[in-house]
Parts: C-alpha cells; structure tokens; sequence
C-alpha cells in the first residue's frame, strides 16, 4: 500500500480518553491497512511535561513520523523541532502544537464553523432570546477556549444574537463531580437560564444527566460523544439535550493517517494549498491556520439529534 | 578506664565494607545493573546515548528528591513541591519575557520556589498541630491555584527569547550539565544528610522529636530550614522543566511530588522517618530513570509502566522486612 | 453541676468547634446565595459529594490506626470501571449484583493494601502509593484502555441514584445508613473500640491480646469496601463510568478527615468528626461557584480555605485548652 | 491440687544476642506475695512477660495449679486468671480511663458496649484506690503515677487469681504507695496470690513473705523475707557488697548558682521560689502531680512560664528553648527516658553524644572516632551493661537505659544539673552508683537539683528539702529538720488533706 515500510507514532493526550481512542483506532487501521506500522503511546498524565517524556522516548526510536496531539499549544516546540531536525515528520490532529512545530494539523472542523453551529444551536433552542450560560472544561482549555471565543465574536457581530444574554463562562474541570456543582450553580444563580452550551465531552453528559434527572426548563447543547448521549438527547420535555455536535471521529482518524502518510511519503511538505487524496475520503487541499500556520479541516460537525443518535452511537 | 564493676564496653564498629555490601544500597546498585542489562537486552534502542539523551526530564525530578529526602527522614512529608515548580516556572518564564537579565531569571525562580518553601514551613512551625500532609495539601492547590491566576485564560506562558534556558539545558558532548549539577548536588546532600551534625539532628528529630528537643536541638528552626529549601530546589527544578518547554502551564510539575517521594522511598528512606540513607536514594532515582526509559522505549501503555513501577516499590519495600523477619528468626535459633 | 459539666464537655469538643465553623461558612454562603439553604440544594449537594463522605469513613479507620490509604481512588475506578464494563456488555443487569460485585472487588483490594501493610510492615503510605498504581492500571485494563461505560451502556442501574424512599434520594440514604452504622460501630462495639486501641498504643494493643496485624488488615478491608462502594455509587451518580475517574480525589478524604479532626499519628478521631469534616469541604465546593468567585480563583480560594479552617480550629483548640487550664484551682 | 499455684521450670529465653533468661524456676504458693528482685536486666520483666504469654520461651515449662499448660498469647494467660501490670505503661493515651480499665473484657450487652455500666464500675475501682480522677478522664491527660494506677485497676478488673506487679511503685509517691499495699493486702486477704517486683527494699519487707532472687538472666534463690538479712539479699541481687547506699559527702556550699523567683505557668503551677549553691544537692519532692516536673521544664525552657525570674549566678537569664539552658550550663534529665531522654532505637553512643555532637565536630561534619571513644567513656563511668556502644538503648533493661540518660548529661559543660527521677526504677546497685556520680558532681561544685518521690532517697541525699503541694511550694526543710512525717505533712497541705476528708 502507501504506506509500506512506514512506521509512525501516534501520540495522544492521555491515556482512557474513549474519545481519542476512537480516532486512534481508525488511524491505525488505515495505516496498517496501506502497510504500515503504527505505535499509540500515551503520556502518563494529560500533561505537556509528560508528552515531552513520550517525545524523547520516540525520538530515540527511528519512527519515520509522529503524529501528535498536544497538550499544551507551546511547550512541545523545542521537543518537536529537535525531532523534524532528526527527519521525523511531525503531524497533529485533534489539539494542535503551534504552527512552529508541526508541519500540518488536521483540524476537525473549524474553529469558526464549530462556534457557528454551537451559537445556532442556541439561539435555536432558546427560542431566539434569553439567558445563556457555557460549561467549559478547564479554563486552559485550548481548544474549548478557541470554540468560546469564536462563540463570543459571532454573537457580537450579528444583530440576531443580540438578544442572547452570556451570563458566564463555568468550567467543570472535566470531572464529573465538578461539573455537576458548577451546573447546580448555574441554575440557582440564573433560574431563567434557558440553555447551557457544554463544548466538552464530560461536562456535557454531567450537566445531560443533571438536567434531566432534575426535569429542568433549561436545554442542554454543546459537543459530546453520542454513546454517552443516547439516553439524554431528543426534542421533547423527557430528554435535556434536543441536539449537539461532534465531528466525525473515525474520519478525523483517517484523514490524519492520510496526511501523516504523504508526508512521510513527500507527497507533500506541509505547505499551503498542496493537495493530497485520503483514501475514499477523497481530495483534500492544504488551507491556512488561525495560527499561521496550515491545516486540513475535515469538514462540518455532525448534527446528532433522536433521529441518528442510536445508530451513531454503535459508533461511537 | 572501664566501670567499677569492671564492664568493658566494645566501640570498635563492624567493617564498614562488608556492612555495605548486604545492605540496602549493596542490592540497590545490582539492582541497577540488572535493570541496564535488562533495558538493553529488549530494547534495541536503549543504549548510552540514548539514555543520556532521554535523562534531562527525569534529572529536575531528582532535585525533587533530595530535599524531599531530608523531609522524610523528618518524618514528613511535603506534597506541594509539583506547585512550587509549577508557580517559580512560570513566574521566571514571565520575568524572562520582560527582557531581564537571565541571572536575574535564576535568581528570581529560586527566590519565588524558597518562598512558597518558607510559606510551607512557617505554617508548619507555628501549627505544630498541623499534619505536614494536611498544611502541604492546601498549600498545593494554593500555589497551583496562584498560578493558574497569573496566567490567565489559556493557562500557558513560552519564553520570548530562550537563549538562557537553551544554555543551561546544554550539553558537554553528549553529557547533559544537568546531570553534572544533579550529581554534585546529590553528593554534597547525602553528605551532609549522612556525616554532619546538622544531619545527624535531622534523624534525631525524625526518630524522636521530643527527645531531640529535650536534647536541644532546634527542632523547629531545622524543619523550617528543610522546608524552604525543599522551596529553592523546586525553582531549581523549575529552572530546568523550562529549559525543556520553553515555557510554563498550569500543569507544569504536576505529580511531581509522587515521582519525588516514590524515588526516595525505593531507595529505602521511610516515610516513616529516622531510616534511610540519601545514597540509597540518588541510586534508585537513577534505576528508576533507567526503568522508565527502558520500558518507555517498548512503547507500553504507560499505565502499564506505572503498575510495574507500582509493584516494584511495594515488593522493594516489603522484600526487606520479610527477608530481616526470617533473619531475626535465624538468629534467634543460632543463639539457642 | 452535673448539667454544667456535660455542657462543658460539649462545648469543650473539636466537633463543636468544626460544628461552628461549618454553621459560620453556611451562614456566609447563604447570605449571599439564599437558595443554598433549600432542601433541595442541601440533598443535591449530599448526593454530589456521597462518594467522599462515605469514604472518609473508611478513611478515618485506617487514620485512627496511624495509617493512611492514597490507592482508595483507584480502586473505586477498578470497581465501579469493572460493574460498568459488566453493564455495558450484559453480562449483569440486576443492580443489586453490580453494587455487590463492586463491593467484592473494593474488599479484593483492600484484603491485598492490608496484607501488605500489616504482613510485610510495609509503610502504609508507601504500600498505597504502590498500589493506587497498580489498581489505576487494572482499572484501565478492565476498560479495555480506556473505553467508556456511559449513560445508556448501564441500563437500570443507573436509576439507583435518581430513585428515593421517602421523599430522600437513594444515595442519600445510603450516606445515612453509612453513618449511622459506622457510628454505632466505632462506638458501641468491641471491634470498633480495638480499632481505637491499636491506633492509641499498638504494643500495648498486642499485650492485651489484639491481634493489631488482624485489625490494621480489617481497617484497610474496610476501606477497600468502601472504596468499591464508592466505585458503585460515582457510576450510578454520573451514569457514566470512566477509568480516570476521580483521579486525586483521595486528598479530598484525606482533606474532610484531616479537618474533621482525626489525628494521622492515630488514635483520635470519630465518626462525627468526619461528617462534619466532609460537610465543610462539600460545602467549600458546592458554594464556589455558587457565590461568584472567578473561575480562575476558585482553586485558590479553595486551598485557603481549608487551610484556615484547619488554622482556626487549631486556634480555637488553644484557646480552649488554656481556658481549661486556667480554670484549674491551685 | 498442688502445693503451687504457678510453677515455672527451667525457663530460658533468647533475644537476638541476649540471652535473657538462662533455665530459671519460679514456685507461687497460694494466697502468698513473692517478691522478684535483682539487679536491672537481670531478666524480670521478660520472666513475667514470658508467664504472661507476651513472649515465647525457648525452652522450659509453666504449671498451673498442676497443670502443665502452655499460653499462646496475653489472651489465654487473662483467661487463666493471670492479670499484670508491665513496667511500662502500656495504656491507650486517647481513650478513657474506663476504657482502659476495661480494653478486652468490656461490659457487652447484647453485643453493644454499656458505656454507663463501665464508668461506674470503673469509678468504683478507681475510688478503692483513692484516686482522685474520673473514669471519663482522657488517659493521656494524666500524670504518669495517675496511669500507673489505672493500670493497677485494670489488674483488679479482671477478678485474676494471679495478680503481677512489675515496679508498680516506681512513679509512686509514699502517699500512693500505702494506698497500693493496702490494695495488695486486701486482694492477698481475698486469696489472690502475687508476685511483686520492685527495686524498692521498703516496698517487700512490707508487702512479701517470700523473695526470688535473679541476677544476670540467672536464678540465684529464693527466701523467706524474714530470714534474710539487707546485707545478705544485696548481695545476692548485685553479687558484691554496698557498704554506704548513700554516699552524700559533706561539700563546702559555694555561690549561689541558680535562683528562681515567682516562677508560675498558668494551669500548672504558682509562684515558686528557690536557689541552689554549687555543691549543693537541693531535693524537690511532693506528691504525684505536685507540678516538680513542669516547674523544672519551665527553667529549662522546654516550656514557657508566664511569670518569674530566673537567675544564674545572680545574672537574670532567659531561657526561650532547652539549647539555651544547655549553652548556659543548665542540664535536664527528663523524667520520661523513653520519650524525652532517648531515641529508643538508636545505639548507646550516638544517644550519649546527641546533644553535644556539634562540640567535637570538624566543619560541621561529625568526628566519630571521637564521639565513640567519648561513649564507651562515659558509659563505663556510670558503669552500664551493656555489650557494645552500638546496640539499640530499646535493648538495654529500664535501669540500664536511665544510666544513659545520666552519661548523656555528662558529656556536656554544666553548671547546674537538674535530675527528674533519675533512679526511677533503678536497681540498688546502679541506684548506689547513680548517687556516687552525684556526689562527685557535687564535690567538683555543681549545684544539683534532685526531683524523687522516694522519701530515703530525698532523706538520703538532699542538703535542703523543697516540697510542692498542689501547683505551690509549701515548704522549705533543712537536712536536719527533715523528715518522713514532716515531708508528707507539706506535701498534703491544707487544701489537699481537707479535699481527702471531704471525698472519703
Ligand atoms: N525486646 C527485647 N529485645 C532484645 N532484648 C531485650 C528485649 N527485652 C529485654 N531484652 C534484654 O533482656 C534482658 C532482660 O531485660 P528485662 O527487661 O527483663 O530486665 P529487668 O530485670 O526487668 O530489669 P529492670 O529492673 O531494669 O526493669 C536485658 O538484657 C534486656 O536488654
Ligand atoms: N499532658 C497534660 N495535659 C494536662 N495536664 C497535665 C498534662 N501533663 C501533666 N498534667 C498535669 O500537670 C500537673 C503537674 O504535672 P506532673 O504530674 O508532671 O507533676 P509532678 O509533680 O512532676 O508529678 P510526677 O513527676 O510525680 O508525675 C498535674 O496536675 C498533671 O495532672
Ligand atoms: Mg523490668
Ligand atoms: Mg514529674
């Protein structure tokens, strides 16, 4: 296949995220499936000083490229370089390292598409205007912090979010049990709340369950994996969630096995507006990042709402 | 002279050579020469280069570990220090970004970890009370807490200009000058642990604090000593965690404090206090640098890792006790 | 007389002192937030913090014997991963089956942390630090690296944490039933009683004839029960079941017992101290968000906190001992 | 039934490099008190720890009424109907007085504790013996003569046949022995048979009929108390003659070294005064509880007073911590050697030179040539046995540990030495010993302050007698307007003796 002879590492952001597993798993099948190689490491904790630990340790080992998701924008930079100086091929997915350590990042979608849908998503659910609140992860959050602001710049650029009212900006530390509290918060503190936009996996089944077992007036949207959805999501008074978004995981996994490969292959260097063909997924062309640097987004997020949440969910 | 009833008491000590090779840290350095022939032998990776290449991230932990021994001997424990290097990382990469000096970085990075340090001891000797556990606990969500505050949204801080961290994560050859002022470091506190006074009174007052008052010793004023500088080695470490992320977050350091304690407990220092010697100690950190990056090089799960880490503390603790209790028994028997 | 002396014992108390102190912080948080005192809030607030208060049980047993237990965490993920894993592929359904299969794993592992602790004489802190590892691990083994139990993998169990008797959600009464048994165990029973005495004096425990390896063994199997509990409940709470779940929750036991005024060189400590000790962190917690401090000052806050509660407590142990003092006639 | 209630054979039991017990026997007529006596380390404790199940014997055999019986734990010797009360405290500090009493054989109904029933049973106890505490006390608050007396009633809990008293009059006061005899009299009236160890002479010639002799982990003999002479049993118990058991030479008194004025610690004691001169030996004596050790500590500055002056030789001194008191010269042997005098598991020598290291050493490193010919030193001068400098003072007998508790003060410059029990549990030999050194201390001009409890001793030794009574100095008695009724008439003064007849 393509990717005969290849052996590439993948590294992910720490180890039990059945998010990041699903897109692993595709990666590694598409790799393995063009001939190549495939190592899934994980640092000991969801840390930049322990991917720096795994870095090193890839380093050493002659993997022709590694493909990353960071845990922190800047702090794998001298670690990263030092592996392109060795020939290693640096790609991401997911959460990227900055435009200076990478030589592409497939994006999952894009920031300002993610934002876009999550804003429509509620003005929609709460009926054009009222009270809103976000349920973040941590307030470092790379990713969920790019989303928000997307969220924030939209909202001030067009009259029809005008009457949308952001109370606050909550964070649950992508722990359960926080997430819960700073939800219960939210509703004492704003009993108009009408919805809350959770763009993190944990904190929007949390805050799901919350709402639901408290039958609360106030909606549920955000970002979420629909296995952990299934039982919160439908349009009717029962369910919290009427709909959410995520993107398409094995997708994701693929479209980075592909982009990984040609790089490895020199198809191309990274370089904007190269084109490569990923598999039946088809063309793709190289884009520019909000960083300066470059990406390939994978498209749209996908809509899950009671009409495909049971058969995404066999899914992931 | 003997006594009046004609006692002679013997002082003359048993060979220090032969005391050493069936104690503790006898075992400890076999153990690390099995672990190397046993890294080599199943990773085609693992050899002096890489290992030299791979040790710098490991290294700051062990400046962790040398304080952090003194405070076990104590008795003690501090689970702050991930914090302190967490707060001292991240003010020194904004100091640096101010365009100061990088003397004035250094200074500045040891300054804030030996005040967080001397935060951590003033409470601790004015609420004696206080379990060190508990005080610590607090204090390390507070300087974590502190820090993610100075940060802001985002949570990450990188340097400007790296220059002056480049340089001290440089290289003489291919040997690192980390290692080099990781060993004289670790020399100068096992010496001082084993052979001062000062140490000497450290064990007194981890054995029995009460006797070693009543003894007049400065109970209080040592811990505090121990605990600011437990502070300063964490701005140390900092220094170092930098100089490989070019930069601080708010996870910088985290579970340091664990890394720090397992090494020095592997190396036979109790947390139980009074027991333990810090050559023990440098020794395991070393085997267990050695291990993580052996086994790191098979590409396991790092969960994996841990669980053969996790085992090898408890069995490298247990072994002993189990293995003086039949000695104990044997004695015993011989003397009947 | 009599009266006066027994008002003064009370008063004279460290859980009177912490009684106060959590009086004065749900006086605070309600003044600025009223809805924190309606009963629905409280039970919320119960309901979120079960799986702490219910271990700090567990933990002030293994504290009052002079030891110490940081695996607890893990192996609430290996039990409530491993029911999750079971639900999730159908090989049970009944919730009863799970909580005692989670009960049964938690009491596996606290056997082994006591086994090694009270056979081998290894340091508990340094036994549990072994073992929070190795359990972590197993914990993401059993979930196949990391898959994820969620929601409607759990099927009816999941129901245990939203069902009430009486008007009290389930978990509550589970935290209650806890309590109340603990507090009869502790104090009005033999074996309870032995756990005091081997954490006062061990050899002198040994010379009367307690056998202390068997009690340190029990305390820690104890703990391990409680722990798979945990397990049980965090799954049913969240309706979700993750092997990294409650990563580092064990200082917050630690933390409630600490504060609720168990001593950790053993010995001191009571069922009551520990209620109130958890009831002071969960309010910290649930009253965080709730009163308006910045996301980001949360943690600091949090940390300052619990370290002037344990600060004014200790003061206030000053004061009342010096007045003790002062009121002995010469 | 056999002529004996407890016969023990040829009992040997070995430590890891001690042989403890070398085939000793031991024979316990019914209804009788046996005194075990001999030198410290001679092997009585572990004799009775070895009866008690507590430890294994290598060898040897015990009977009981007869019957060959073999205990494999403190447990079955309580079933038995052995009840002991060990050297050393072995209390819960957090418990309850009632609890301890009652630890192992609680008041259980329906397998529920009756806390109410306990308390009052307790307090009965506790009022046969006069103690003036309740059973609801917290164990750890009282004094050290206080738990010994709860250990007592825990012996009388269990309604024993067999009742053994290890030194049970060691932290005990003359006042609080008469209470223990009466005790011990009443239960041998009841047919309860005893065996009482004590290094104090007074304490057998009243109580014991009969007295076993042990020395050096060797049994020497046994005899009637009547038909043996003083002279004769000490030299069975340290195998040499004593001639002179208090060896107070006469000194010429020098300048005043040490002065206390209006010293006074909230809660613990009230305006005390006294002075000592070089060469003189000051005793401080009062009942249990006088508040003698926290007046001391407070000079000492291992506590702070509230009020008061101290003065060393006629300089005002302020003493912040026990370095301080060191530097200036003041030495403190605690009262408490195994918690406040020794690191029960280090080696003899570094405990001798803990606290005086920093003297010899070179750059702040320590120089242990030196400090191990300084150990073996000091602790031949007050003659310890002991094999080497190197073993565990956890291994030494509780004789053995306070003479190097007395090396340890020796190493140091000092001025005034202030001793807090320093012969508490001591034997004669080493008691004899332990008088010579202070003695000498005295010759050669340090001003010695004695704390006992031991009325012969306090006699024996002192120049000028200060007693306490209640937290306050009740009187000040010269050598030879001293003595017994004297003594314990301050130290019951007023308020004490009246607040006697009102409880009683
Ligand atoms: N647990 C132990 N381990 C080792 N040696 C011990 C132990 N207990 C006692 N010994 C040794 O056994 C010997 C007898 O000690 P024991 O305590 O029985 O003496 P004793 O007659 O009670 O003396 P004293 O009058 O001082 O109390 C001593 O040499 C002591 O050092
Ligand atoms: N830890 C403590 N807590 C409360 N009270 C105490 C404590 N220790 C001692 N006391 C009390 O202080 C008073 C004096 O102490 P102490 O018993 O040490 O005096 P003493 O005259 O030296 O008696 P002795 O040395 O014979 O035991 C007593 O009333 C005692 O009960
Ligand atoms: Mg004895
Ligand atoms: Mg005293």
């Amino acid at each position: 296949g393509e990717a005969d002879g290849q052996k590439i590492a993948l590294v992910g952001k720490s180890a039990g995220n059945a998010f990041f597993e699903i897109a692993a798993a595709s990666f590694k099948e598409t790799v393995e499936a063009e001939g190549g190689e495939v190592e899934v490491v994980y640092p000991e904790a969801a840390t930049a000083d322990a991917q720096i630990k795994v870095l090193d340790n890839l380093i050493s080992q002659d993997f022709d490229a590694i493909c990353i998701s960071a845990n922190d924008v800047n702090a794998l930079q001298a670690k990263l370089e030092e592996a392109m100086d060795e020939g290693i091929k640096v790609s991401s997915f997911d959460s990227a390292p900055n435009a200076d350590s990478r030589q592409v990042f497939v994006n999952q979608a894009g920031t300002v598409a993610v934002g876009q849908a999550l804003l429509d998503a509620v003005l929609d659910i709460a009926g054009g205007e009222g009270q809103w609140a976000i349920l973040s992860a941590t307030s470092q959050a790379a990713n969920q912090n790019a989303w928000i602001d997307a969220m924030k710049t939209i909202m001030e650029s067009d009259e029809k979010y005008s009457k949308l009212d952001l109370v606050e900006v909550a964070y649950g530390d992508d722990e359960p049990q926080k997430s819960t509290d700073q939800t219960t918060a939210l509703l004492e503190k704003y009993p108009d709340l009408k919805v809350i936009c959770a763009p993190t996996t944990v904190g929007i089944a949390a805050a799901a369950k919350y709402l639901q077992d408290e039958k609360s007036t106030c909606k549920l949207t955000g970002l979420g994996l629909p296995s952990e959805m299934v039982e919160y999501t439908g349009a009717d008074d029962e369910h919290s969630c009427p709909y959410f978004y995520l993107w398409d995981m094995q997708g994701l996994g693929k479209l980075s096995a592909y982009a990984t490969i040609s790089l490895v292959k020199g198809d191309i260097t990274g370089a904007l507006d190269e084109t490569f063909t990923a598999g039946d997924l088809g063309e793709y062309t190289i884009t520019e990042a909000d960083d300066g640097g470059t990406e390939i987004v994978l498209g749209q997020p996908l809509e899950f709402n009671s009409d495909n949440i049971e058969e995404m969910a066999k899914l992931y | 002279m003997a006594g009046k009833s004609g006692r002679s008491i013997n002082n003359v000590p048993e060979n220090p050579v032969k005391h050493m090779i069936f104690s503790w840290e006898g075992i400890m350095v076999l153990l690390f020469v099995l672990v190397n022939i046993f890294c080599a032998w199943f990773s085609e990776f693992y050899n002096l280069k890489s290992v030299l290449r791979q040790m710098p991230v490991y290294l700051a932990e062990i400046f962790l570990m040398l304080p952090m021994a003194y405070i076990l001997v104590l008795g003690e424990i501090d689970i702050s220090v991930g914090s302190i290097v967490c707060l001292s990382a991240t003010i020194s990469c904004l100091v640096s970004n101010t365009g100061l000096p990088f003397i004035l970085v250094i200074l500045i990075s040891l300054l804030v970890g030996t005040a967080c340090g001397a935060v951590n001891g003033f409470i601790l000797t004015r609420f004696q009370e206080l379990p060190p556990m508990i005080v610590t606990l607090a204090t390390q969500i507070i300087f974590r807490g502190i820090a993610e505050i100075v940060l802001g949204e985002g949570g990450s801080v990188s340097l400007t200009n790296s220059d002056g961290f480049k340089a001290i994560g440089g290289k003489v050859g291919r040997v690192p000058y980390i290692l080099f002022l990781v060993l004289i470091l670790a020399v100068v506190a096992a010496l001082i642990l084993g052979k001062s006074t000062f140490g000497r009174r450290v064990y007194a007052i981890g054995t029995n604090r009460l006797t070693a008052y009543y003894s007049g010793i400065h109970v209080q004023k040592i811990r505090m000593l121990i605990y600011t500088l437990m502070g300063t080695f964490c701005g140390l470490c900092a220094l170092f965690m930098v100089s490989s992320s070019y930069g601080a977050n708010t996870t910088t350091g985290n579970g340091f404090e664990m890394d720090a304690i397992a090494m020095a407990v592997f190396g036979g220092i109790s947390s139980t206090g009074g027991k333990g010697n810090l050559a023990g100690g440098i020794i395991s950190a070393f085997i267990i640098v050695c291990l993580r990056v052996g086994l790191g090089q098979q590409n396991l799960h790092p969960q994996v890792i841990l669980l053969i880490l996790g085992l090898l503390l408890i069995c490298a603790v247990a072994l002993p006790n189990v293995v003086g209790e039949i000695k104990k028994a044997l004695k015993v028997k011989k003397n009947a | 007389m009599k009266q006066k002396s027994t008002l003064k014992k009370i008063t004279g108390s460290r859980e009177f002192l912490l009684a106060v102190i959590l009086i004065l912080l749900f006086a605070i948080v309600t003044a600025i937030s009223p809805s924190f005192l309606k009963p629905k809030s409280l039970m919320d607030m119960l309901k979120n913090n079960a799986v702490t208060m219910v271990m700090a049980l567990g933990m002030l047993c293994v504290m009052l014997v002079g030891g110490i237990d940081i695996s607890i965490m893990s192996t609430l993920a290996l039990s409530g991963m491993s029911i999750g894993m079971l639900l999730k592929y159908g090989h049970i359904t009944s919730t009863i089956l799970a909580f005692v299969i989670a009960l049964a794993i938690g009491l596996a592992c606290g056997f082994l942390v006591g086994l090694v602790i009270s056979r081998a004489s290894v340091p508990p802190i340094i036994a549990t630090m072994g073992f929070m590892y190795v359990f972590r691990a197993l914990g993401y083994l059993v979930s196949n690296n990391g898959e994820w139990a969620g929601a409607a993998a759990l099927g009816s169990f999941k129901n245990f944490a939203t069902s009430s008797v009486l008007g009290i959600n389930a978990v509550v009464w589970v935290i209650i039933l806890c309590y109340v048994v603990f507090f009869f165990f502790m104090k009005w029973t033999r074996t309870g009683r032995k756990i005091y005495a081997v954490g006062s004096n061990p050899s002198a425990a040994e010379v009367s004839g307690i056998n202390v390896k068997n009690i340190k063994l029990m305390v820690y199997m104890i703990m391990g029960v409680l722990a798979g509990l945990g397990g049980a409940l965090q799954v049913s709470v969240y309706a979700s079941a993750m092997p990294d779940m409650q990563q580092g929750g064990e200082m917050d036991v630690i933390a409630a017992c600490v504060i609720g005024g168990v001593s950790m060189s053993g010995g001191r400590g009571t069922v009551l101290g520990a209620l109130l000790g958890s009831l002071i962190l969960a309010t910290i917690a649930k009253a965080l968000p709730l009163v308006g401090i910045g996301a980001l000052w949360q943690n600091t806050i949090k940390g300052v906190l619990i370290l002037v509660v344990v600060m004014v407590n200790v003061i206030l142990q000053r004061i009342a001992d010096r007045n003790a003092l002062k009121g002995r006639e010469m | 039934m056999s002529e004996y209630v407890l016969e023990l054979k040829g009992i040997t039991k070995i430590f890891p490099g001690v042989k403890a017990l070398n085939n000793v026997q031991f024979q316990l007529k019914p209804g009788e008190v046996h005194a075990l006596m001999g030198e410290n380390g001679a092997g009585k404790s572990t004799f009775i720890k070895v009866i008690t199940g507590v430890h294994k014997a290598e060898e040897g055999e015990m009977f009981l009424n007869g019957q060959k019986v073999d205990f494999k734990g403190p447990k079955d010797a309580q079933a038995a109907g052995i009840a002991a009360v060990y050297q050393h405290p072995t209390s819960y500090p957090h418990l309850t007085v009632a609890e301890n009493i009652f630890m192992g054989h609680e008041i259980i109904v329906h397998k529920m504790i009756q806390w109410k029933k306990m308390n009052e049973e307790a307090n009965k106890l506790l009022g046969q013996l006069n103690a003036d505490f309740d059973a609801t006390a917290e164990m750890g608050t009282l004094s050290v003569a206080q738990q010994q007396m709860v250990e007592i009633a825990k012996a009388l809990s269990t309604n024993a046949k067999i009742v053994i008293l290890d030194e049970p009059t060691a932290a005990l006061t003359k006042r609080e022995s008469e209470e223990l005899y009466r005790i011990v009299d009443h239960l041998r009236e009841e047919g309860v048979s005893i065996i009482f160890i004590s290094h104090r002479f007074e304490d057998m010639y009243r109580l014991a009929s009969r007295v076993t002799v042990f020395r050096d982990s060797q049994y020497i003999g046994t005899y009637n108390v009547d038909e043996i002479t003083n002279a004769d049993l000490i030299k069975a118990m340290v195998g040499r003659e004593i001639k002179d058991l208090f060896p107070k030479p006469e000194v010429q008194l020098g300048e005043e070294m040490l002065r206390v004025e209006g010293l006074s610690r909230v809660g613990y004691f009230k305006n005390v005064s006294f002075d000592v001169h070089a060469g003189e030996i000051i005793g401080l004596t009062g009942l249990v509880g006088a508040g003698r050790t926290e007046v001391v500590e407070s000079i000492c500055g291992i506590t702070t007073p509230d009020e008061g002056k101290v003065y060393l030789e006629g300089q005002e001194i302020h003493i912040k911590q026990p370095s301080d008191a060191m530097k200036k010269g003041i030495i403190l042997l605690p009262e408490d050697r195994q918690k406040e005098g020794l690191i029960m598991s280090w080696g003899l020598g570094r405990n001798v030179t803990l606290s005086t290291i920093s003297q010899y050493a070179k750059k702040g490193f320590n120089n242990e040539p030196k400090e191990r010919e300084l150990a073996k030193q000091l602790l031949e001068e007050v003659d310890t046995k002991a094999v080497d400098i190197f073993q565990p003072a956890s291994s030494l007998s509780g004789g053995n540990q306070q003479k190097v508790v007395v090396a340890k003060a020796l190493s140091q410059e000092m001025k005034v030495v202030i001793m807090d029990e320093p012969t508490k549990g001591v034997d004669v030999g080493a008691k004899a010993e332990i008088y010579a050194i202070m003695g000498d201390l005295a010759k050669k001009g340090y001003a010695i302050v004695l704390i006992s409890s031991e009325m012969p001793e306090i006699l024996g030794m002192s120049d000028r007698i200060v007693v306490m009574c209640n937290g306050r100095k009740t009187g000040e008695l010269n050598k030879d307007e001293a003595t017994q009724e004297r003594i314990l008439e301050l130290a019951m003064e007023k308020g004490q003796t009246s607040k006697e007849a009102g409880r009683s």
